[in-house]
């Protein structure tokens, strides 16, 4: 970076069929949001191994974001649901680390939900940054 | 990369116009990919999608021997198909291409910030790279398609729809939830602006659909379930019990010569009397009924929620003995190769509204009731007469926008597109019918922006109806005459306006169907925010759905009138008509696979998987994973899941994903070390 | 609620009612201890302030004011019950607003520093009409119960005024176009309650209008009264004094200016409600009023 | 800024002058203003009506709040505050029930009037309620008739508000004293004097 100031590092891995195309809706919208998160597609959460969030955490980010379709909206039927329920168990384990849980985070955007997909990120970020840089980073 | 070859990684950066390369320093990306491990060429240029830009991939794969290609512009939910393409072209397997979205998701969302986008792009062309290494040859799997098409919904659209795949030579399943097709377009009385009788030119396509061969008319049915995926889906129909015999079922139940002829003698004996549904509730109906005298199939109906049992009915069939009063539902297998959704529309509840008082004034009325009070074959034999006397309506007020363009959240945000137009003939058929009959149109814009659609407002202004320039504030009723005070104001006059009708016509705003939710699930379609189904691409695939094989026909993707309706269901079935001709669709290769030397046979993925695809089964003494590629749809659920790591998603291996991680991570923001 | 199984309530009283109609006063504190609603005097409460004359001025003078009245109760640690429109849009809307926007409270609770006063958001303020027709206060029944003389005999017309149902999305009440729980009220001390043209309508009098114009709010007062006369109402009815008294006085100024006498009764829906429970005319001072009630007292008594 | 014409006749001036709206005629910070105080968004308005049409004071004069909101939008501030017509909304928010965009015209009439005292153009009855509220805290203060009769009712003779506990009415006064409301309403009412 030019400047000195801390920017947080946040990994995002999201789904083809909702959150992907809710973020390429904003982009169609134009809607503008600050750019420190990185995406990594897969085609349904449910392919979210909770060791990649470890592996994320592990490498120094700040922060990841899980987002999928609704329940219910699933292209696999219930892969997001399986994802959100491994969730949980990836919060405690955080906590036992002693992080703030606030790191990872899953939300649900949907294919027609680009102005949301905005206020995520917003959201996401302003957290993040609030937390401050991630303990883990080397 | 399979084994121990090297990456050889070519590098392509879009300008997009101004697109991309107005927003972020592309030179400056290109510059840094050069830098990256891997990468043996690096190159940018204006429409990377255009065929300089595409041949520029084949050359550099020839030239430099690249065994894997990035490149960075749009979306891959735009674009992969166009770069895979071009990667086959230059030799390669098309797998061997990744996509680095800096478009959509970065220089369009980062228009202010070019520093903050160039190091994002940066970081996604490296992540990119950083798969693109690992990416292997991947050969997609070729299915079957079942030579059948399944079309949800008997109205206008899903008629066409189902004519032109059955006469391409499909076998085509037609589900209609009500008791006869037609839908709305045979409520109606005529049609704009040719005002040719809406029965006239639609039953000769209800004819047809009963007539065809390769139709098979599901009336009085549903959708139960839906399995499987394109080329193959496995659907459950529910036959909703109907409590009468057509003559087929009666001769399969060995009763020769009977079933249902519609003669009626059922009805004229049968002592319960319901409101109509398709007069909207003016006329009545039995409780065995036919709506209309043009229902396909003629075939009688029980309502079994108002029939008594009496068997008055079974009587006067007689030896037809098409009544079954102890009928239940039936389930029937269909298996198809694609969908066309349907289900077009329903009214908005206007009496929401209650300023205009709907339901609690006699003698306003919505378009739809006025159709039916117009039609020669509706409850007054097309005598238009005010509901509170029955006295002919010398003044009418038409409310345009009943509901329509209203984000208060009570209403409807959206045009509902034919509104305009149908006031407008109404407008023509009262001047037509009502000799000196005085008609006002209360409206905001007239939106006649179809072919002749101007004309014909011109026309109806040259008729006299006077059109007044305001939203109607609110309606009173005088409770003895039942006339009704329109209030609003006349914006062009800039005074307000105070007209006494004798009847007031809301043109009601409309909305998707209470059904919707349960459709769109069971055949795995988004919504857009305004309810009504989501198309794949809002300009270029309006048919398609984010579920491959299943398209969209006429109102259920958003308010139409009748000429769109049908074009898009022309649409529908030839895109949907596409993949049964071809007999074969290629299905992307990301299939689970089983590493069988590290499953340990836990056989938890099993359960896991939506599709029961994945089976434990038996290998040199002991139990190990096994993958059905046919059922597999490569969600990764499974793979998200081993605890061993046993199993390996193709094209999105943990491998792959956490090399990803490592190189957005490790490889420094914006490429900082 | 009170130990005594009262629910009590700091009666905010505003400036017309107690000033110039004091029946409505006394028969609001007699009527509600009959079904077991008690009105506590708010003391040292003021005007409301009047929201359209100090809401056309500086809204914030409106919040502040309002805010002053609002802290009197939440001192008390009671809810605020209060009979009139007017007020009730200023106490109840003040105290909704500054609930939920902070900026408006900070900004309202820094000037009243200056008083010693902090705006705390404790209580809730209820129109003493919707607590009658709320089943888990009193409820209609209740009301039917308390009569003792029922009005029999007597068409009366019901108008609800404006700051009570309107703006619908900062109320409760859901539909302002065409309500009817003050007729069921009014039905259940007896009376006939009669629908007439344009219900809804502002009496006239809101916004300063009265002041500004006098002609044109008894223009529109005059519309009012063409519409309840064609339906032979005997009575109005209200649930506020400012409408009362644009309605009774201004009967008085409406023969004046444009020479059409009416004489029309206007009661508040309390001193209907005092008449039903056996309260006197004069226990209800409806001497005061500027139009005789006595043709509508001599069908009922 | 209307073109001046300097006919040297002012009757020909008056009948003559310059109707056109021009772009310098719309003033931003207008709209900012208006929407920063009436909390809804004027922009919304697509001009249908159905405030005017649901309006108690439309049918008896020149009042239109739809102008009133046209005006806000484009910003056409001193024809907006300097229109009399400006103080005949009786509030009665019919206008904003209706709107089928969701603004609330009544909010935007009051935030007018807002702007328009900052100019000193207030109506004098508006200015009298806030110096009776000054000096007793009523709006409608009491008098011996009510009083009277309010004992005759067995009432206090004066009410528990401000006049029977004449030591809030500090109070109140630092109030309004905080916004010179009082210190307007002197200056106004002695200016129209």
């Amino acid at each position: 970076m030019s400047d000195g100031e801390w920017k947080p590092m946040i990994q995002a891995i999201i789904c083809n069929w909702c959150s992907y195309a809710g973020a390429d809706l904003a982009g169609g919208a134009r809607i503008q949001y600050p750019p420190d998160v990185r995406a990594i597609r897969v085609m349904c959460t449910g392919r979210v191994d909770p060791l990649f969030i470890m592996k994320a955490l592990q490498d120094g980010a700040d922060g990841v974001l899980i987002s999928g379709c609704h329940f219910g909206d699933c292209h696999y039927l219930e892969g997001n649901f399986k994802c959100a329920k491994r969730m949980f168990m990836i919060k405690t384990i955080l906590k036992n680390l002693g992080l703030d849980d606030r790191r990872v985070r899953m939300t649900f955007v949907s294919a027609s939900e680009g102005a949301k997909w905005g206020m995520v990120m917003e959201d996401v970020i302003n957290t993040i940054t609030e937390l401050g840089p991630s303990p883990l980073k080397k | 990369m399979t084994g121990n070859e090297k990456p050889r990684i070519g590098v392509f950066i879009c300008h997009c116009g101004t697109n991309i390369a107005g927003s972020l320093d592309v030179n400056d990306v290109m510059e840094y990919a050069k830098t990256l491990p891997g990468v043996i060429v690096a190159d940018q240029y204006q429409y990377m999608c255009s065929t300089p830009g595409q041949s520029k991939i084949a050359d550099a794969i020839d030239e430099h021997d690249l065994n894997g290609i990035v490149v960075a512009a749009c979306s891959p939910r735009l674009h992969e198909p166009t770069f895979r393409t071009a990667t086959k072209v230059g030799g390669l397997n098309p797998f061997r291409f990744e996509m680095a979205n800096i478009r959509e998701q970065n220089s369009w969302v980062h228009m202010h910030d070019r520093e903050g986008a160039t190091e994002k792009a940066k970081d996604a062309v490296r992540i990119a790279v950083a798969k693109a290494s690992l990416l292997e040859d991947l050969i997609p799997k070729s299915v079957d398609v079942e030579h059948a098409a399944l079309v949800v919904g008997g109205g206008i659209g899903g008629m066409q729809a189902a004519l032109d795949l059955a006469n391409s030579g499909i076998k085509t399943y037609l589900v209609e939830k009500d008791t006869s097709i037609g839908g709305r377009m045979s409520q109606l009385d005529k049609t704009f602006p040719t005002l040719d009788c809406s029965q006239c030119i639609l039953t000769p396509k209800m004819v047809d659909v009963g007539r065809n061969e390769n139709i098979e008319l599901m009336t009085w049915s549903e959708v139960e379930s839906v399995d499987g995926f394109i080329g193959n889906f496995d659907i459950k129909i529910r036959k909703k019990a109907r409590g009468v015999m057509t003559p087929d079922e009666a001769e399969a139940k060995g009763i020769v010569g009977g079933g249902c002829n519609g003669c009626g003698d059922c009805a004229n004996v049968c002592p319960v009397v319901k409101g109509n549904e398709f007069e909207m509730g003016m006329a009545p109906r039995k409780a065995i009924y036919i709506n209309h005298p043009q229902v396909i199939p003629q075939i009688y109906t029980i309502d079994f929620n108002s029939c008594v049992k009496c068997g008055l009915c079974v009587e006067a069939c007689g030896d037809k003995k098409a009544i079954d009063l102890e009928m239940e539902d039936q389930f029937v297998d269909i298996k198809v190769g694609t969908v066309v959704i349907a289900t077009g529309y329903e009214l908005f509840p206007v009496e929401v509204k209650s300023e205009w008082g709907y339901k609690r004034f006699d003698n306003v009325i919505t378009g739809l009731e006025f159709e039916r009070l117009i039609c020669a074959s509706g409850p007054t034999g097309g005598k238009l007469i005010r509901p509170s006397d029955g006295v002919i309506p010398q003044k009418v007020g038409f409310v345009l926008c009943a509901g329509s363009r209203d984000n208060t959240g009570e209403g409807k945000p959206y045009c509902s597109r034919f509104c305009c137009m149908y006031s407008l003939k109404h407008a023509h058929q009262i001047i037509e019918k009502i000799p000196g009959a005085k008609v006002y149109l209360f409206y905001m814009d007239i939106r006649s922006f179809g072919k002749m659609y101007e004309e014909f407002y011109y026309r109806i202004q040259s008729e006299g109806a006077k059109f007044i320039r305001g939203r109607v504030a609110n309606i009173l009723e005088d409770p003895l005459t039942k006339n009704l005070t329109v209030f609003t104001e006349d914006t062009l006059l800039q005074r307000p306006v105070n007209v006494e009708c004798d009847m007031v016509v809301l043109a009601a705003a409309i909305q998707p169907p209470a059904q919707t939710e349960v459709v769109r699930r069971q055949f795995g379609v988004s919504l857009s925010q305004d309810g009504w189904l989501l198309e794949a691409h809002p300009k270029l695939n309006p048919c398609g759905t984010t579920t491959a094989g299943v398209f969209l026909a006429g109102v259920c993707q958003g308010p139409k009138d009748i000429p769109d309706t049908v074009a898009q269901a022309e649409g529908a079935a030839s895109a949907a008509a596409i993949p049964i001709h071809m007999g074969k669709v290629e299905l992307e290769p990301y299939f689970a696979q089983c590493i069988e030397e590290l499953c340990a046979g836990c056989g938890m993925c099993v359960n896991l998987c939506p599709y029961s695809a994945l089976a434990l089964v038996e290998k040199d003494g002991r139990q190990v994973m096994q993958v059905t590629e046919a059922k597999c749809k490569g969600c990764g659920t499974c793979g998200g899941f081993c605890p061993g790591g046993a199993i390996k998603m193709q094209h999105f291996t943990s491998q792959q994903i956490v090399a990803q991680i490592d190189a957005f991570l490790l490889g420094g923001r914006g490429g900082a070390q | 609620m009170s130990s005594n199984g009262k629910h009590e309530y700091a009666f905010f009283l505003g400036c017309i009612a107690p000033n110039r109609y004091p029946g409505c006063e006394a028969s609001a504190i007699e009527t509600s201890r009959k079904v077991g609603i008690e009105l506590l005097p708010l003391k040292g409460a003021s005007c409301c302030p009047a929201p359209g004359a100090f809401g056309s001025i500086d809204l914030n003078v409106w919040y502040a004011m309002a805010a002053r009245n609002v802290i009197l109760a939440e001192e008390m640690g009671k809810d605020i019950a209060l009979i009139c429109n007017g007020c009730y849009k200023s106490i109840y809307e003040v105290n909704h607003i500054l609930k939920h926007n902070d900026e408006l409270r900070d900004g309202v609770n820094e000037v009243l520093a200056e008083i010693d006063m902090e705006f705390k958001g404790s209580i809730d303020v209820w129109h003493l009409a919707e607590l009658y027709y709320d089943e888990k206060i009193c409820g209609v029944k209740k009301i039917a119960d308390s009569v003792t003389r029922p009005l029999t005999g007597v068409k009366v017309a019901v108008h609800y005024g404006c700051h009570l149902m309107k703006p619908m999305k900062e109320r409760h009440f859901g539909d302002s176009e065409n309500p009817m729980w003050i007729e069921e009220l009014v039905d259940a001390i007896g009376a006939e309650s009669v629908q007439y043209r344009n219900k809804m309508q502002c009496c006239g009098a809101g916004g300063g209008v009265r002041g500004f114009d006098l002609s044109h709010a008894l223009d529109i007062t005059n519309e009012k009264m063409i519409n309840l006369q064609e339906v032979g109402a005997d009575a109005l009815t209200e649930v506020c004094p400012f409408c009362q008294l644009q309605y009774d006085r201004g009967q008085v100024e409406i023969k004046e200016k444009f020479g059409v006498e009416y004489g029309l009764p206007v009661l508040h829906y309390n001193e209907m409600l005092g008449l039903a429970q056996g309260m006197s005319p004069q226990e209800l001072a409806l001497d005061l009023h500027a139009v005789d009630c006595t043709p509508f007292l001599e069908k009922i008594l | 800024m209307a073109k001046e014409k300097n006919y040297g006749n002012p009757e020909l001036e008056n009948k003559l002058r310059d109707r056109y709206f021009y772009n310098e005629d719309s003033k931003a910070d207008f709209l900012k203003e208006v929407k920063r105080i009436s909390r809804t968004i004027p922009e919304m308005c697509f001009q249908c009506g159905t405030c005017t049409g649901s309006c108690p004071s439309a049918p008896r004069s020149s009042y239109r709040i739809r102008l009133f909101m046209r005006r806000a939008v484009l910003g056409l501030e001193d024809e907006a505050l300097t229109d009399p017509d400006l103080w005949l909304c009786t509030t009665c928010y019919s206008c904003t029930d209706r709107c089928p965009r969701d603004i609330a015209p009544t909010d935007v009439i009051m935030a007018m009037r807002n702007l328009a005292a900052k100019r000193d153009i207030i109506p004098r009855n508006f200015l009298q309620t806030v110096n009776l509220i000054y000096t007793t805290g009523h709006g409608v203060p009491n008098n011996d008739v009510n009083r009277a009769a309010r004992v005759k009712l067995g009432l206090d003779a004066d009410p528990p508000t401000t006049h029977s506990y004449p030591e809030y009415i500090d109070g109140i006064q630092k109030i309004i004293d905080h916004y010179d409301l009082k210190e307007t309403a002197d200056r106004v009412l002695e200016g129209v004097k």
